[in-house]
């Protein structure tokens, strides 16, 4: 049959066979790890194509591979019926692969347009083509509706701005396959929707879209077919509507998952946290709520609503300019993290990567980095390496996290398992409130079950927790309560029967405020 | 906000008004400060160290730097006054030029191809080519005594006038333009400043990370040998151990208090050569009230200093909203 | 794995083979070389240096950089010297020890305070530091009529007395980065700023204390440099900054931070001036000398690139 | 881990110095029947001056039947000390040193003398330690004599002012102060005045750099006195760049008699400089350590100091070509 396709296409290059890209048995290995083992499948022209497996599946190094980054070690890439094996990213790109990779590729220091056009640039003569550039940078971004002025730096922009920026520069090749790595991560509900629409205009025009991600809603929402890796290997590719979430999460996991968010509401009556009319000019105004001790308060709002600016206030980092901070009663005023973490807070942040990760240093050392001064002897200043290595094992044992030996270096384990690391380096300095900043973005599926279930156990420890996350159903799954911010104030406090996407959306978009009366 | 829009204006004008209030200091407290003659002097001494600054602010930008430039100039002055000596001043000028772009695209290899910091790579290198420049002269001063026709053309690059106008400014002035063109106008020097941005990205939007900066080396060799030639034509001599020393950082130096920031990403030119004229004032300025040279490194290291702090500090207290401090 | 465990061991060990075979060689082929009095003069001649390298491995694991510290070692070497004959040894060798910690503190107040990046701020201050040095001494050279102070550059059987200090000194800043909270905030800080800041690390004191480190070291060097030369100039040390820093680096401590070895820094240390003194026993050239040291940089670090290259595939 | 690494990491220092001792341990004495060895320890390979008196010891060497070892200090005293110790583990049987730190001397000439071998400074100074000779050429008088030419050459123009500069070496290099010393001090008996002193970093590029900025803070000066020859040359050309003389409207006198500087007089762009004679002063040196090895009684010419001085002389338009007859 494919070998048909094949003929047809040299006989006669008029007429293509279906597939635009087709891969064949591609394997590729790294030093002591097999990251594919001949895996094969295809998409069709103007096709949305999820790819879905848990982190270390094998989904980005496929990826790398089509964007140019690596070659693979055996197997062929059939892309436009043209037998191509790339040589570097200009390469695949020049071919009409556009990829938006999940960790950031942009350049801070360059304007948005010059972002979007970066190694294609239009030309008058020698010299840069300004005015094109900015308008067709501008357009793009109208296609998107993202109001951002081109001329603006990018670091500037916020994350989910920057994801924007992506995702116009993936659409300025005019590429006949976009492969989208987790790209609404950084996104909230309705940015999500604003994307699925482009994605559907481009599917129109008879683009093909590879889909990555670990949001399986979203996936059968967009989705034509899906393709599930696991641990390097093809598993299967199932039509949408042949399959449903319970049977990919198996296939993903290899094995069955009690249901996602799922949070047993049981929390005392004393109040750990309450915030009083906090401040921040032109961020924060007149912040207020109270949090009880095993209480997980969800914080919805789309990008630039302040949500995160609020977790880092009450982290110590952003100055208040107003309002008071409460912790069991007393009134504290924080300045700086490491007071905060006196105080019993814990804080994982949205950004691993850049904001969390100690690369270079171990499993080990980055756990313990909060509670060094209690792991010693002789008054703070000897460090007692017997204790630091029971503390790790405590918390490897209550959070079940993965790794080879305390000293392997943190940057090869998963993002969950990073992750874990992070909530134990939280919890270790004893915390009774924890505030997680999208805890679970990108991670697999499993991780993110258990991650799940690790909140809870927290909360029926008595851990009051402050849940940030762009993901509706985790919050409405996880909080007992929620706030939803608009433009720095707050837009709605629901309570658990009020919890309801349509109340968040609203709320989160200003078309109606709920129980603030509270 | 106000005080934003102060900062910009600092940002833009801050250190030509210091220049400023540098030069009416000592044409009040020197007479002989404000003379034809003493603007000649500084200004063709400022463009030693602007020329090879231009360059410099390319591997800033692209975020490096060059630790090499003072040995560099040290060979490039040697050979081209060899051949002067012998050949013709076309054929110095070549041998000059030909030496300061092998130097640079040899850096630019060794980073490339070698994989070895930028820092590493050029202070061995540094070290490298002196040597060479003293086996080359076996360490005796060249001294270029020739027919005065051949003289005086060569000597119009560092002592001419053309139009009036001392020729080595003129040189400055050409270089600084073309270079701001390239950096700003064309696709090249916005390449150079991604690489310097986030050179991960740059590679994966498909930018060849590798021959940008290989040119952006050998453009800081090229202009390199055009200080070195000018130098020479001055002097009209050179020694291979001593021409140079401590060059490398003065040129950083300049570049930096111009505003141009070391993480790289941006590149500002003009300020580099108001950086250069600035050090090449204060030096003079010093000299004409007869002050111990040592006193001239104290004065360069405040300067240098204050210009930065006045930025650390800006950039400490005026951070976007909503964004937290990194110290 | 495997292979990746071969380079670890070769991160640590490699500088040490290279040292132990060229010893070995030189040893073989020049008898001057196997001298005893030769050894341990190369085990003192390093001293200087090494002791130096201490302060600049803690600011470039913890991602930094440090260009003033032969200024410092020239400024702190004069005023000891000149205040032997005040104060003794004891006292001046203190208050020596204490100026270099001062300065050190004064770079990391610079870096931290005025938010300068640090190479320029130590660029700066290298230039500072010199003119003072300057101008303190007025250019004489500083010597002292009371000679005890020299007793210490001598030897007790073979094994000078400055070496001894050398270990010593390596071993307390092993123990400081290994042992304590705040070596491991150096490893935090080198390797990712902003975590460090989310982990409660007080990333601006760590610093400063990080660069009063080096000035402390650069005083010992210093004065080292003092005892060996029974005397202090202004102009001493010129240009020790790149010289340390490139020891360092040898030595397999990243220039990116969040990474880097003692043992390395030691190793590297004392292969410089095995390479300088095989030098000087084969009568090469002083112009080839520059050659050589550039060449074996380039080679070391390249073996490194080269490798990190292979394994990113 | 960790502590398994830290304990390698001390096991192969400790290898590293056990097998250096074990190493020395199968050394021997190198055998005393053979010729003997003079070590000569120079401040620097880059100015003339050293590289002629570099070649003065070495081609007596080789003439007076010694086996010749060298060293060169870089201008770097810690460079100095360990050379030096380098050429006494290489068993010299004298050593000659030009120091470039005088007052750091101490250290080395103590080991010197505890192994007995004679040592001979040669030139810029010897610091106060215990040497046995120290063969220094006159630069206070070559300052005076440079004073009086200038002084007598412009005495022939009255249209000139009696005001002149100096330009300085490096901070700190005691031959070089001692020239400014003569210098100024005999120019000022002779009713001039030194309106500007500036340092020039011994180099040729400041030289012609202060030189101009001299020429700008005093426009009217007429003499320039230069404490070597590269500044002395960046001088003349900036003298030549402002459109004047060297000779005739500021007179330039520089130092030492480098081969560029004889040719710019010769070419008849500069006006004067002090030949010193660093081959003789080499051979001298030699002369001198053969003699205390052979442990013959020395004439000093300052017994106090133990030193002997030789004398250097003005090198001018007049007598360039007959001392430097044809080309260099």
């Amino acid at each position: 049959m494919l070998l048909m396709f094949r003929l047809i296409a040299v006989i006669l290059p008029g007429t293509m066979d279906p597939e635009i890209l087709k891969l064949e048995h591609i394997s590729k290995f790294f030093p002591g790890v097999k990251a594919l083992d001949a895996v094969s499948f295809d998409v069709t022209r103007g096709e949305v194509h999820a790819l879905v497996g848990e982190n270390g599946a094998g989904k980005s190094t496929l990826i790398k591979i089509l964007g140019g980054v690596f070659s693979q070690d055996s197997g062929t890439v059939l892309f436009d019926s043209a037998d191509i094996r790339f040589k570097n990213t200009h390469h695949s790109q020049q071919s009409g692969i556009s990829v938006i990779y999940q960790e950031f590729n942009l350049l801070p220091h360059l304007s948005v347009a010059e972002n979007v056009f970066i190694g294609r640039e239009p030309k008058k003569l020698l010299f840069l083509n300004w005015r094109k550039i900015v308008q067709d940078t501008k357009r793009i971004l109208e296609q998107l509706d993202v109001s951002l002025d081109p001329k603006i730096l990018v670091e500037e922009l916020s994350v989910a701005e920057k994801q924007m920026v992506e995702i116009a520069k993936a659409l300025s090749f005019k590429a006949k396959l976009i492969i989208m790595d987790e790209p609404t991560a950084a996104l909230s509900e309705n940015e999500v929707q604003k994307l699925f629409a482009i994605i559907r205009t481009l599917k129109a025009q008879g683009t093909a879209v590879l889909f990555v991600s670990h949001r399986l809603k979203e996936v059968f929402a967009i989705a034509d077919r899906i393709t599930v890796l696991r641990d390097g290997r093809f598993v299967v590719t199932r039509s949408v509507n042949e399959t449903d979430e319970k049977e990919i999460i198996r296939l993903m996991v290899g094995r069955d998952i009690d249901t996602l968010f799922s949070k047993d509401s049981t929390y005392s009556k004393s109040t750990v946290l309450s915030v009083r009319k906090v401040n921040i000019q032109n961020i924060l105004k007149d912040v207020s709520f109270e949090l009880r001790k095993g209480e997980i308060l969800g914080v919805a709002g789309l990008m630039g609503s302040g949500k995160t600016q609020l977790a880092e206030a009450l982290y110590g980092l952003l100055a208040l300019d107003g309002g008071d901070i409460f912790i069991e009663g007393k009134r504290v005023n924080i300045t700086s993290p490491k007071e905060a973490i006196l105080l019993g807070i814990g804080f994982v942040s949205e950004d691993r990567k850049s904001d969390s990760i100690f690369p270079e240093l171990s499993v080990l050392h980055n756990m313990t980095m909060t509670i060094l001064k209690r792991l010693t002897r002789w008054r703070g200043i000897v460090l007692n390496f017997f204790q630091e290595r029971k503390s790790l094992q405590d918390y490897t044992a209550r959070l079940d996290i993965r790794y080879q030996n305390p000293h392997q270096k943190i940057a090869f384990l998963s993002g969950g398992n990073q992750q874990k690391v992070l909530l134990a380096r939280a919890l270790a300095a004893d915390c009774r409130l924890l505030v997680l900043c999208e805890p679970t973005r990108g991670v697999d599926v499993g991780a993110k079950a258990e991650i799940h279930a690790l909140i809870n156990e927290l909360a029926k420890k008595g851990v009051a927790m402050i849940l940030i996350s762009s993901e509706l159903p985790e919050i409405i799954g996880m909080s007992d309560s929620c706030i939803v911010m608009h433009h720095g104030r707050m837009a709605g406090y629901l309570n658990k029967t009020e919890m309801t996407e349509t109340n968040i959306i609203g709320c989160a978009t200003g078309q109606m405020t709920i129980g603030l009366e509270r | 906000m106000n005080q934003g829009r102060f900062w910009k204006l600092w940002e833009r004008f801050g250190l030509l008004f210091v220049t400023l209030v540098g030069i009416i200091g000592l044409s009040l407290t020197s007479p002989n400060f404000l003379t034809v003659n003493n603007f000649k002097n500084f200004i063709n001494q400022a463009a030693v160290v602007a020329i090879a600054g231009a360059g410099m602010t390319f591997a800033i930008a692209s975020g490096s730097f060059d630790l090499s430039v003072g040995s560099t100039l040290a060979l490039a002055a040697c050979v081209g006054a060899k051949t002067l000596i012998g050949g013709s001043v076309a054929a110095s000028i070549m041998a000059s030029i030909s030496i300061g772009l092998g130097i640079g695209i040899l850096n630019g290899l060794i980073i490339t191809k070698l994989r070895v910091p930028t820092f590493i790579a050029t202070l061995a290198m540094m070290t490298i080519v002196r040597g060479i420049a003293l086996i080359y002269t076996k360490g005796r001063d060249i001294n270029v005594i020739t027919e005065p026709s051949k003289e005086a053309i060569y000597k119009f690059f560092g002592g001419g006038y053309l139009f009036s106008l001392p020729v080595p400014m003129l040189f400055m002035a050409a270089i600084f333009v073309v270079f701001y063109v390239l950096l700003k106008h064309t696709p090249f020097g916005r390449h150079v400043c991604a690489v310097g941005s986030n050179e991960e990205a740059a590679i994966s939007s498909g930018l060849n990370v590798d021959r940008i900066k290989l040119i952006v080396f050998a453009l800081v060799g090229l202009t390199t040998a055009v200080s070195a030639i000018i130098q020479t034509s001055q002097l009209m001599g050179v020694n291979g151990g001593t021409a140079g020393l401590g060059f490398e950082l003065q040129a950083i130096a300049v570049v930096v208090l111009g505003g141009t920031s070391l993480s790289g990403g941006r590149g500002k030119l003009f300020g580099t050569m108001m950086g250069a004229i600035l050090v090449a004032i204060a030096n003079n300025g010093l000299n004409l009230h007869n002050t111990p040279i040592f006193y001239q490194y104290l004065v360069l290291g405040l300067i240098l200093l204050l210009a930065v702090s006045v930025d650390g500090l800006r950039s400490k207290f005026f951070r976007p909203a909503g964004t937290w401090a990194e110290r | 794995m495997k292979s990746n465990k071969f380079w670890q061991i070769w991160d640590r060990a490699g500088i040490f083979v290279a040292l132990l075979a060229l010893v070995i060689i030189l040893a073989i082929i020049n008898p001057d070389f196997r001298k005893l009095p030769n050894l341990s003069n190369i085990l003192q001649q390093c001293t200087p240096i090494g002791i130096a390298a201490i302060g600049m491995t803690f600011v470039i694991i913890s991602g930094t950089l440090d260009l003033s510290v032969g200024s410092v070692m020239a400024l702190t070497a004069c005023v000891m010297v000149s205040l032997i004959n005040v104060v003794g040894f004891y006292s001046a060798f203190l208050i020596a020890v204490t100026l270099g910690f001062c300065l050190g503190l004064i770079n990391g107040l610079i870096v931290t305070q005025m938010g300068v990046q640090p190479f320029i701020a130590t660029l700066g201050t290298m230039w500072v530091y010199r003119a003072l040095a300057y101008i303190y001494t007025q250019n004489k050279p500083m010597q002292s009529a009371d000679a005890s102070f020299v007793t210490w550059g001598e030897h007790i059987c073979y094994v000078p007395s400055l070496f001894v200090i050398m270990v010593l000194c390596y071993l307390a800043g092993y123990f400081l980065l290994y042992h304590t909270p705040f070596g491991r905030y150096v490893f935090a800080i080198g390797s990712n700023r902003r975590a460090a800041i989310l982990s409660g690390v007080n990333v601006a004191r760590v610093n400063l204390l990080v660069f009063a480190l080096v000035g402390f070291f650069g005083a010992m060097a210093g004065a080292a440099l003092a005892v060996r030369l029974w005397s202090a100039k202004a102009d001493a040390a010129l240009g020790y900054e790149l010289m340390v820093i490139a020891t360092v680096v040898l030595g397999g401590t990243s220039l990116k931070g969040g990474s880097g070895t003692f043992a390395g820094t030691f190793g590297a240390a004392i292969l410089f001036t095995v390479v300088y003194n095989a030098m000087d026993m084969f009568q090469v050239q002083s112009y080839w000398q520059k050659i050589a040291l550039g060449g074996i940089l380039l080679l070391a670090l390249s073996l490194d690139g080269l490798r990190r290259k292979r394994t990113i595939g | 881990m960790k502590k398994l690494e830290s304990i390698c990491d001390t096991a192969i220092i400790t290898l590293v110095i056990i097998s250096i001792v074990f190493i020395t341990g199968c050394s021997k004495k190198t055998n005393p029947e053979q010729k003997k060895v003079i070590g000569f320890s120079v401040v620097d390979m880059q100015p003339n001056f050293f590289q002629e008196m570099e070649k003065g010891v070495r081609q007596t060497c080789q003439a007076m039947g010694y086996e010749y070892k060298f060293h060169d200090q870089k201008y770097e005293p810690a460079l100095m000390l360990s050379g030096c110790e380098n050429l006494l583990t290489q068993g010299i049987d004298a050593s000659i040193i030009s120091p470039c730190e005088p007052s750091a001397l101490g250290p080395i000439v103590k080991k010197a003398k505890s192994r007995g071998i004679p040592v001979v400074i040669a030139d810029i100074g010897g610091g106060g330690s215990d040497y046995d000779v120290i063969v220094i050429s006159d630069c206070y008088g070559g300052g005076v004599m440079a004073a009086d030419y200038m002084a007598k050459m412009l005495e022939k123009r009255p249209n000139l002012s009696k005001k002149v500069g100096v330009l300085k070496c490096m901070p700190g290099h005691v031959y070089a102060i001692r020239r400014g010393e003569g210098f100024t001090k005999r120019i000022r008996e002779l009713g001039f005045e030194v309106a500007s002193t500036l340092c020039a970093n011994d180099v040729r590029d400041q030289g012609y750099r202060v030189a101009q900025d001299m020429m700008t803070a005093h426009p009217d000066i007429a003499g320039i006195f230069c404490e070597n020859d590269p500044m002395s040359l960046g001088a003349v050309q900036a003298v030549r760049d402002a459109g004047k003389s060297a000779i005739g409207d500021i007179l330039v006198v520089g130092f030492n008699a480098d081969a560029e500087a004889i040719e710019t007089i010769k070419a008849g762009y500069m006006a004067a400089t002090i030949q010193q004679v660093p081959y003789e002063m080499g051979k001298k040196c030699v002369e001198l350590a053969d003699q205390l090895l052979k442990g013959k009684p020395l004439t000093f010419s300052n017994p106090q100091l133990r030193e002997i001085t030789i004398s250097v002389r003005l090198i001018t338009q007049e007598n360039v070509s007959e001392y430097f007859p044809g080309k260099q």
